[in-house]
């Protein structure tokens, strides 16, 4: 029995779970304010199952373990894989943060932070409904933790609060839905609910009540109207070394389980989530971007971004299926076109709250837009950065936003229908209404005259890892084709069979 | 399935409830007929060493209980994890046992941590 | 009268209907918020149990029990959050939640 | 002849509803009643019993002035607490002030349903009689709770807080103390507990209390039984009820008949572990050597129950009380990692070629 | 690397070193470098000229090589006798920007200077795009650092300009993506325009084609009524800003129709010729008044620009060879002679700090010099002959005729109009007795701003004198593109 396992398929999370249970014993003996040992451990953890999952990943193959209930699939490896990545990157960003706001006094920011990624890895492994819910359950408890993470802040507390009660819900619609299905298919495996919806045999009205609650269920997850009313309040309340980590690699997760769910499970009921996700992406374009324009907080504002941007992910989810067919390269097109784009937008999310981390000062969180004012006459190498990631959400080339909406666009215009055009129309004229509040940001920095002299100053890590995610934005801009290939074949490799 | 057993539970339950009531309904009934049944407001008022009572009694109180609810929550589910375990022990095999081997071992981890982290700690 | 699926599945519609209403329209304490997430949760058990009765299959079952700890480790979490909430606002309404909006 | 009565009474009214409803209905009342009326004779005898017991410690009498031998003491007390004027506080939640007691008694006497006196002689023989005797014993905590709350009385609700807290907290170890238990009989059933614990080397060899669970889980069944003392709230573990700290605690406010519900509950609870440890532990009704069967089942059983109810009144008139933070310490930093470390051990142990109990 | 490679990246190359090492206590060296940078751009145009072959109007230059091989699209270059002439112009304008912003811009020099020299190699290289995404790319990119060059040393209105500008000209060409990403789904997954202008199209998708285009270019050209816009933005711009937006960035919208619009679409272009035909009318004639009853200089040539542009658009939609050269003579000249209009009052706002026309009067009595240099542009932007203004205009007219009369007429009055406003203009600024203090205090211009002027100077009488170089260059393609444009794709 013991050789059906396949432990292959679930070595980075063995690794992840056993380290993170190290890192938590080891860091109860660390007595030093900033926790080097327990941070350099962590780090050194993170980039092994880094490696280990580029390296599965690299290999291509799919491979399933534990009796069917987790696949190791490229997908999967290479969205582990930035997850990961993203993770390492947000604790560099957020330990002086979090040193400054008296959250090290315990490990607990970098044991919740490994914890919440193996509930990341394990959603984005699960081929079975009780792994993604375990898997999301993880990551969504670790996150409610590292949200009231700053004990004696009222409105992280409040936040952690609100995260807490809507997310709860979300997982009760998702599980909700998750049981319909079950009693409808008698199984909780994906693949086995594909091949019994494909026959055919059951009741499409029972599938589609399910489904209701599974697509509100997600969309809470992401974040898409008109189910994101926690993300601004979440994004704003919750300190920002913890916002970063939530507005980075669990959109990552969120889009995996969509994949999971929707296309590997619920393929054959694509007309029907096309429509809803329709209506979600228009929603969430509609009210992100009009909502952000009046925000005066930086990090309310990029929430109401976020919730923009889900919007374009959803166009490219809701692509795949032409006129009820489902034809391979149109599958293709659209997932990997949602991929890109989730992956790039983490990319630019954690530069764009690196700054924002980067500036904030013991007692002083710098997230009002305000603050940046004058950015550039204090460090001119951080307003570029700041502006490189607001000119890539506002999708301006030849910056990598540009490429991921371009995809998306192209995956909306490439199904030849009429209402997806104008779908496309509508989600250009929302990321023109974008632009204006991303270039209000610039405005500020470049524009405005500084209210304080000081420079600002950076730990090396700080400096070099935040210049490298700047620059890759510029980069990936004007050589994302490496990256669209990736994206594609991963898709292709994951839905091909 | 054995449905047919659970009715005494039923029926115990009632019976029970009803021991609970009895004596009450009768010490009510009694005290009533006899004529002791004389309340006055000092003597129903809440016992306080004899002052008056101060303020509310649901006042706040140590976190320390909440601390104890919430790890009794967790410990309570992990037994509840182990019952099915235990009971098929002899029939899931090594697998079976050391996947709640390593279950518990993270059960232990956070054991240890709650107690080197000063959870445990009543002082 | 026999209990057939559709009973069980209506009050599971009815529980969940019960604490989605509990959650919206509770605008005094928030333990009732928690309590309806839980209220929430033992609905789809009851669905999930239901379901697996009447499909012959264990796997339901299972799902419930995973349902119940996580429920427990939410429940865990959201009280240990309305106790740091308490401690910053002093009070536990659900008006309270009034600093972040916009 | 308990199948004749059976029988007697299915043919009493020929009708689908009497044989079907009816008669099993009333049947199982029967029974109930014939349990639990020895039972309340038990609770009140055990409340003469440790008063004498403690008096016997303290070289002195103890009741002896109502019967012979006090042995009228219980029926006078019962009389008196009848009597006497029960008192509803102004502030108290009425409705919750009267549930207090009565959910504290109902579960205790609730978990006799799946108590086995002999083989195939339990009021309800289910699969899952652990769990469900689990699942009813933990409501306890709730009438405690709410009598505490419902007291709105300061004492009252810091005995409630201490009490409720207290019982959680060795609920766990008795958890995994069922658990060990559990690992080892293989079933959830008190019956198969009992009689997985008739065979193995001992029994085979007439010397059958070498084979019950008690040996190899020495560890076990110490933390099992002094978890059971402050599951019971038992000296020394009865800071809630600490006179000199709370007075009563979450009963401060009772008086007359409702106070006597919780200690009815007090003394069926202390019945009730024993004769779980007994059932556990000690082989049950099961005799302890070979030659010794001929004597009834339920009479070693109720020997058992009757010393191990005793060991309570004795520790009682032995130990000071502890302090709270004692309690707790007792409670999670030695049973819980006792009961984990033994768990562990018997697991292995199990999967070694030595294992006693396959 | 290529020629056209090496036109675009060589002064972003030496934008981004400015930016990365460029200090603000160096400005002297910054200064150095940028004009270095500069220089090179031109320089390594410059072999374009002789290399050109203009006996064929297949691209030249071509160079090829897959970018995002996901979606077919390519880093593809080239240039033909349409966009030839702009890749120099480009190079030259930013040449003598960077030695018009020499003095005036003192904070954050490197930021300024890197801008610009990005901003010519993006501009470049949208005239060698011959890939959609490619073109997109460099389209939009070029208002990141004009939108940065207008907001960070503008003038007081300086955010609301840059507001305008961007998200005015980000609207229009969104549509325009979502068009490219049509015409790449129709092409059965190609974004080399060449395969677009061979792909044949539905009317309907012609149309609406055509019109996504529109407002692209309208919005950059810019054309009536989308062009509020401009007069705004030049007047906050700085100097420099104001002469390369007029100078190159209109063309890039005028360019557009040219090699998208029209060929892509022939038979919308042709259906909707009257459109744009009358609104090219209304602003040569409608903003030709308007431009009369400015008071402030930048903004009366922001609007003559409007006109001039007009002009071009015009010429284009005659569909003749007359018509269509003439249109990009004009743009050429007007690239030259708007970009010494802004340079001159440039000068005089260095100086006096307004750009009031009432501010002025009788400058002549104490810059001679400068104002030879000025008068010579004005009567360029009037359009009098053996001026590179009257060139262009001049064929426009022509062709216009040739299809109608009264066009004809009507574009002529812009002769007029425009004659009226330029030197009515220089009459208040420069002619006349001294008007005030600031005015008599005033010193003539000195080495650097001579030479500027004198090499805008060169060009514009080069050109109107001239101009056979630049016709015989594109004479070859425009026939071609006319041949191409008149079949239709149905």
């Amino acid at each position: 029995m013991i050789d059906k396992l396949s432990w292959t398929t679930a070595y980075p999370e063995v690794v992840l779970l056993v380290m993170a249970c190290v890192i938590a014993m080891v860091d109860l003996g660390v007595t030093s304010a900033r926790r080097t040992l327990t941070y350099v451990l962590t780090l050194a953890t993170l980039a092994v199952v880094a490696v280990m999952l580029a390296y599965q990943a690299g290999e291509g193959s799919t491979v399933y373990g534990f009796s069917n209930m987790v696949v190791s699939d490229p997908m999967g490896n290479w969205l582990k894989c930035f997850a990961t990545i993203a993770m390492m990157v947000c604790l560099v960003y957020g330990r002086p943060y979090a040193a400054d706001r008296d959250m090290l006094r315990g490990g607990e920011l970098f044991t919740l932070a490994m914890f919440s990624l193996l509930g990341i890895f394990v959603m984005i492994s699960g081929s079975n409904f009780l792994i993604i819910y375990l898997g999301l359950e993880l990551l969504t408890l670790s996150s409610y933790a590292l949200v009231a993470l700053r004990r004696d802040h009222t409105a992280s507390t409040e936040a952690a609060m609100k995260y807490f009660v809507l997310g709860a819900m979300a997982s009760g619609f998702l599980l909700y839905g998750l049981s319909m299905l079950y009693g409808a298919t008698g199984s909780l495996e994906i693949s086995t609910v594909f091949k019994v919806i494909s026959s055919g045999q059951v009741k499409h009205q029972v599938l589609v009540f399910g489904l209701v609650f599974i697509v509100a269920g997600l969309a809470f997850k992401m974040g898409a109207a008109p189910f994101h009313m926690w993300i601004p309040d979440v994004y704003q309340g919750a300190p920002t070394a913890v916002t970063i980590m939530i507005g980075s690699a669990p959109e990552l997760a969120a889009f995996a389980i969509a994949i999971r769910l929707l296309v590997e499970g619920l393929l054959p009921l694509a007309i029907d989530w096309q429509q809803m996700l329709a209506i979600l992406a228009i929603g969430s374009l509609l009210i992100g971007n009009l909502a952000a324009i009046a925000q005066t907080n930086l990090k309310r504002m990029l929430a109401y971004s976020t919730i923009a941007q889900m919007g374009f992910v959803l166009l490219g989810l809701l692509s795949g299926v032409v006129a009820g067919k489902a034809s391979p390269a149109s599958l293709t097109t659209a997932y990997s076109a949602a991929m890109f784009y989730i992956v790039t937008y983490v990319l630019t999310t954690l530069a764009s709250f690196g700054v924002i981390l980067l500036l904030a000062r013991e007692g002083f969180e710098s997230e009002e837009i305000a603050d940046l004012a004058g950015l550039n006459q204090r460090s001119p190498l951080y307003a570029g950065v700041m502006a490189v990631c607001l000119f890539s959400l506002a999708g301006i080339p030849p910056l990598v936003g540009f490429y991921a909406k371009l995809t998306v666009l192209e995956a909306l215009i490439g199904t030849g229908q009429e209402p997806y055009i104008w779908l496309a129309v509508f989600a250009v004229i929302m990321s023109l209404i974008g632009a204006f509040y991303y270039l209000r940001v610039v405005k500020v920095m470049y524009f405005d005259a500084p209210i304080t002299a000081t420079t600002v100053s950076a730990t090396a890590e700080v400096r070099v890892v935040l210049t490298l995610n700047g620059a890759l934005v510029l980069v990936l801009g004007i050589l994302p084709g490496g990256l669209m290939t990736l994206c594609a074949q991963a898709i292709v490799k994951t839905l091909g069979s | 399935m054995n449905l047919e057993q659970y009715l005494p539970v039923l029926l115990f339950l009632l019976v029970g409830m009803a021991v609970g009531i009895m004596p009450i309904a009768m010490g009510w009934g009694f005290s009533a007929l006899i004529g002791f049944d004389k309340p006055d407001p000092a003597k129903n008022a809440a016992y306080e060493c004899g002052f008056e009572p101060f303020e509310d009694a649901r006042m706040k109180f140590d976190v320390r209980y909440y601390l104890v609810a919430i790890l009794f929550i967790l410990f309570d589910l992990e037994i509840a994890f182990l019952f099915p375990w235990a009971v098929a022990l002899n029939e899931i095999g090594p697998v079976g046992f050391w996947s709640v081997m390593v279950f518990l071992a993270i059960l232990v981890v956070g054991f240890v941590y709650e107690w080197k982290k000063g959870a445990l700690d009543w002082e | 009268m026999t209990i057939t699926l559709g009973h069980f599945l209506s009050l599971g519609a009815m529980l969940f209907a019960l604490s989605v209403i509990g959650i919206f329209l509770n605008r005094r304490n928030l333990i009732v918020l928690l309590m309806a997430i839980e209220l929430m949760l033992l609905a789809v058990n009851m669905n999930f149990v239901a379901f697996s009765h009447y499909l012959g299959d264990m796997h339901g079952q299972i799902f419930v029990f995973f349902i119940l700890t996580v429920a427990a480790a939410e429940s865990a979490i959201g009280l240990a959050i309305l106790v740091l909430l308490f401690r910053n606002k002093s009070n536990i309404q659900v008006e309270s939640l009034n600093e972040l909006k916009g | 002849m308990i199948d004749q009565i059976w029988g007697l009474g299915n043919g009493l009214i020929a009708a689908p509803w009497w044989t079907t409803m009816g008669w099993p209905v009333t049947w199982a009342l029967i029974k109930i009643v014939v349990l639990v009326a020895p039972l309340m004779g038990a609770v009140a005898y055990l409340t003469l019993w440790e008063r004498k017991a403690i008096g016997f410690t303290q070289i002195r009498l103890g009741p002896n002035r109502i019967g012979p031998m006090g042995l009228l003491q219980p029926m006078a007390d019962a009389v008196k607490l009848l009597t006497k004027e029960i008192i509803r506080p102004t502030m108290a939640n009425k409705g919750l002030f009267f549930l207090g007691p009565i959910m504290t008694i109902t579960p205790a006497l609730l978990a006799w349903v799946v108590i086995p006196f002999g083989p195939e002689v339990a009021l309800a023989n289910v699969n899952a009689g652990l769990l469900l005797l689990m699942a009813v014993t933990s409501i306890e905590v709730y009438g405690v709770i709410i009598a505490g709350w419902s007291s709105n009385s300061k004492y009252a609700f810091l005995g409630a807080m201490r009490a409720s807290a207290q019982m959680v907290s060795y609920e766990i170890a008795m958890g995994f103390c069922f658990v060990v238990v559990l690992m080892v009989s293989g079933s959830m059933n008190m019956t198969d507990i009992v009689m997985s614990q008739a065979r193995g080397i001992g029994a085979s060899n007439g010397v059958n209390f070498l084979s019950w669970n008690w040996l190899p889980l020495l560890p076990i069944f110490v933390v099992y039984f002094v978890s059971g003392l402050a599951e019971t709230n038992r000296a020394p573990f009865d800071v809630v009820e600490g006179e000199s700290e709370i007075v009563a605690g979450h009963m401060i406010e009772y008086s007359g008949m409702s106070f006597g519900t919780f200690f009815l509950a007090e003394y069926a609870n202390m019945w009730l572990v024993s004769i779980l440890a007994a059932t556990l532990f000690l082989g049950g009704w099961l005799p302890p050597f070979e030659f010794l069967s001929f004597i009834p089942g339920w009479i070693w059983l109720g020997i058992k129950t009757f010393v191990l109810v005793t060991m309570f009144l004795w520790i009682r008139a032995t130990f000071p009380r502890f302090r709270y933070d004692q309690i707790m310490r007792l409670g999670w930093k030695i049973f819980i990692p006792v009961t984990l470390v033994w768990l562990v051990v018997v697991g292995l142990w199990m999967q070694t070629p030595f294992n006693i109990w396959k | 690397m290529g020629l056209l490679s090496l036109a675009i990246w060589t002064p972003i190359f030496f934008g981004a070193v400015l930016l990365a090492f460029g200090r603000d206590d160096q400005a002297r060296m910054v200064r150095w470098i940028a004009l270095i940078g500069a220089l090179a751009g031109l320089a390594v145009t410059l072999p374009l000229y002789p290399g050109f072959d203009v006996g064929t109007s297949a691209m030249q230059f071509v160079e090829k090589a897959p970018w995002i091989e996901r979606f077919n699209v390519s880093y593809h270059l080239g240039i033909d006798g349409i966009s030839f002439w702009f890749v120099l112009l480009t190079a030259f304008i930013t040449v003598v920007v960077v030695i018009a912003s020499w003095e005036s811009i003192t904070e954050r020099v490197n930021q300024y200077m890197a801008a610009f020299l990005i901003l010519s190699g993006l501009m470049i290289g949208v005239f060698c795009a011959l890939d959609g995404i490619l073109f997109y790319t460099f389209f939009e990119a070029t208002l990141i650092p004009m939108y940065l060059i207008i907001g960070v040393w503008g003038g007081p209105n300086k955010i609301y300009a840059a507001f305008k500008f961007f998200l005015y000209t980000l609207l229009g060409s969104l549509l325009m993506l979502v068009a490219l990403i049509y015409l790449y789904v129709q092409s059965g997954g190609s974004f080399d325009i060449a395969t677009w202008h061979r792909l044949p199209l539905s009317s309907t998708a012609q149309t609406l084609l055509f019109f996504a285009f529109f407002a692209a270019f309208a919005v950059k050209v810019p054309m009536w009524p989308v062009h509020t816009w401009l007069p705004d933005v030049h007047v906050e711009a700085p100097t420099g800003g104001s002469a390369v937006l007029a100078a190159i960035m209109l063309k890039l919208g005028a360019y557009g129709f040219l090699r998208f619009s029209m060929p892509i679409a022939p038979d919308a272009a042709h259906e909707w010729a009257w459109l744009i035909i009358g609104l090219s009318l209304i602003a040569v004639v409608y903003v030709g008044l308007v431009a009369m009853v400015q008071q402030d200089m930048k903004k009366l040539v922001a609007y003559s620009s409007v006109a001039h542009m007009g002009f071009v658009t015009l010429g284009f939609f005659i569909f003749n060879d007359i018509g269509v050269a003439g249109g990009i003579v004009q743009m050429i000249a007007h690239g030259f002679v708007s970009a010494a209009m802004f340079l001159c009052i440039g000068v005089l706002y260095d100086r006096v700090h307004s750009r009031q026309i009432a501010s002025y009067g009788g400058v002549v009595n104490t810059m001679p010099n400068f104002t030879a240099f000025a008068l010579l542009f004005a009567m360029a932007n009037a359009g009098l002959p053996a001026t590179a203004g009257f060139v262009g205009e001049w064929m426009v007219i022509l062709g216009a005729v040739r299809v109608n009369f009264w066009m004809g007429l009507a574009a002529a009055t812009s002769l007029i109009l425009g004659a009226s406003f330029t030197l009515w203009m220089f009459k208040r600024v420069y002619l006349g007795p001294v008007a005030n203090d600031h005015v008599r205090e005033l010193t003539d211009i000195n080495g650097r701003e001579f030479l500027m002027l004198g090499l805008l100077a060169v060009a514009v009488l080069a050109m109107g004198v001239y101009p056979k170089p630049f016709t015989d260059i594109m004479n070859v393609t425009v026939a071609d593109f006319l041949r191409h444009v008149a079949a239709s794709k149905l």
